[in-house]
């Protein structure tokens, strides 16, 4: 499974992207902030609020319950500032 | 339907996509453009640039799915977004919204749901540079709410999970 | 504060008014530019053109005192009001109003309240040209509610008449 | 007392502007366009439907019931379409 990450989220894990098959466990999109804020120092930075991660699973904004299985992408990021 | 999205580092010419979308056209009777511009302070701090990060191709892919919606919402008879990315200095435009319809209100009331959504929906983040380094601009409470505005009402969840 | 008002028989140049409002200034970071433009048709019939009586002096003094009205309800950092008179060809502009403002929803607020009102209250009469002859355009309920939306409550008037 | 008239109220009556001194009896605005109705064929056109007519004393909206003592310009036309 593709990971990608942007701002601040990007800057406290180091990198902008990254394969990662996370164990059948990791159901949803909670779970897998769950599981990535065990993996280090940078991850356990970026996810110490899971409640202000945005995320969304092959370009289109998701839900935190929602499943990951099958995505070839997910992205996770703070809430956006455009415009 | 004339429609523009284009996401683009270098800087725009507002008029020049106005006339793109209303030259020769006798239809329209309403133009209202939209440009947001860097100022030079951020929460009351001087600021020396903003660089704007996005996620290509979901930003151009939502930018659309809400100009469809204006599209469906109001007779809209062109609309041109474009919004820039990368390294942004005081006094340059970020982004464009221009709609035209054959009546104000649509042009208007269109105009701002599509900045109210890119606000709090597209994919860009901003970072800016202060004296004492850089540092990510936190979403507003006043621009979730400002969307919010637009909501049709939706149906009950059946999952009560998140 | 930079303000224009302007009454004029010939075209105005849009993007050039937007860079007079904006020109050389840091604190603006949301321009809201409306165009009014001649359609082709009124009323669902083709016309050859309209042409637009207006109450000198008067028109000038109504919009000066919207303007101000807007300035006093809304953070605006710049407002441009330019409406034509005389014959106008269809696609030709009619009406410019520009606000410039810190925030997006004070300058999206102040120019459709201006266009309510420049619809309504400024001493403009439109006159088209059709197949059949010249007559004058019949004043919308549409536009009345419209400008009706911006009132402050009043206080109960003491004489019943009128 | 100037009179000014604008659109169809002038198209009607024929002319733009009059100098007219009605009786004392014409106290407000209401009574001026009652007056000017009874003045000939075109003002009796123009002012035929009292209740459209819009007013300014002075280059200033004024109601009906709005008394013309002291006015310099009197202006009456058709209810606005600018913009």
């Amino acid at each position: 499974m593709k990971l990608r990450y942007f701002a601040w989220v990007r800057e406290r894990i180091g990198k902008a992207e990254e394969d990662l098959d996370p164990p059948a466990s990791v159901a949803t999109v909670a779970d897998l902030v769950a599981w990535l804020a065990q993996q280090g120092e940078g991850y356990a930075y970026a996810f110490e609020n899971p409640n202000v991660i945005r995320a969304a699973i092959d370009k289109s904004h998701v839900h935190a319950d929602a499943r990951i299985a099958g995505a070839g992408e997910v992205a996770l990021f703070p809430p956006m500032t455009g415009g | 339907m004339n429609t523009t999205i284009r996401l683009q580092r270098e800087p725009f010419d507002a008029a020049l996509e106005a006339r793109k979308l209303t030259g020769g056209r006798t239809d329209i009777g309403a133009v209202v453009t939209f440009t947001g511009v860097c100022r030079a302070d951020e929460g009351g701090e001087p600021i020396a640039a903003l660089t704007l990060e996005h996620y290509p191709g979901m930003a151009e892919a939502e930018i659309a799915r809400h100009v469809e919606k204006a599209i469906a919402r109001w007779p809209l008879l062109g609309v041109t977004v474009i919004h820039r990315f990368g390294r942004i200095a005081p006094g340059e435009d970020i982004v464009l919204v221009i709609t035209a319809s054959s009546h104000r209100q649509a042009a208007f009331a269109a105009a701002e749901f599509l900045m109210d959504y890119l606000k709090t929906r597209a994919p860009f983040w901003k970072q800016v540079e202060k004296r004492g380094g850089k540092s990510w601009v936190e979403a507003k409470a006043s621009d979730d709410s400002a969307a919010e505005r637009w909501s049709e009402p939706k149906p009950a969840r059946r999952d009560a999970a998140q």
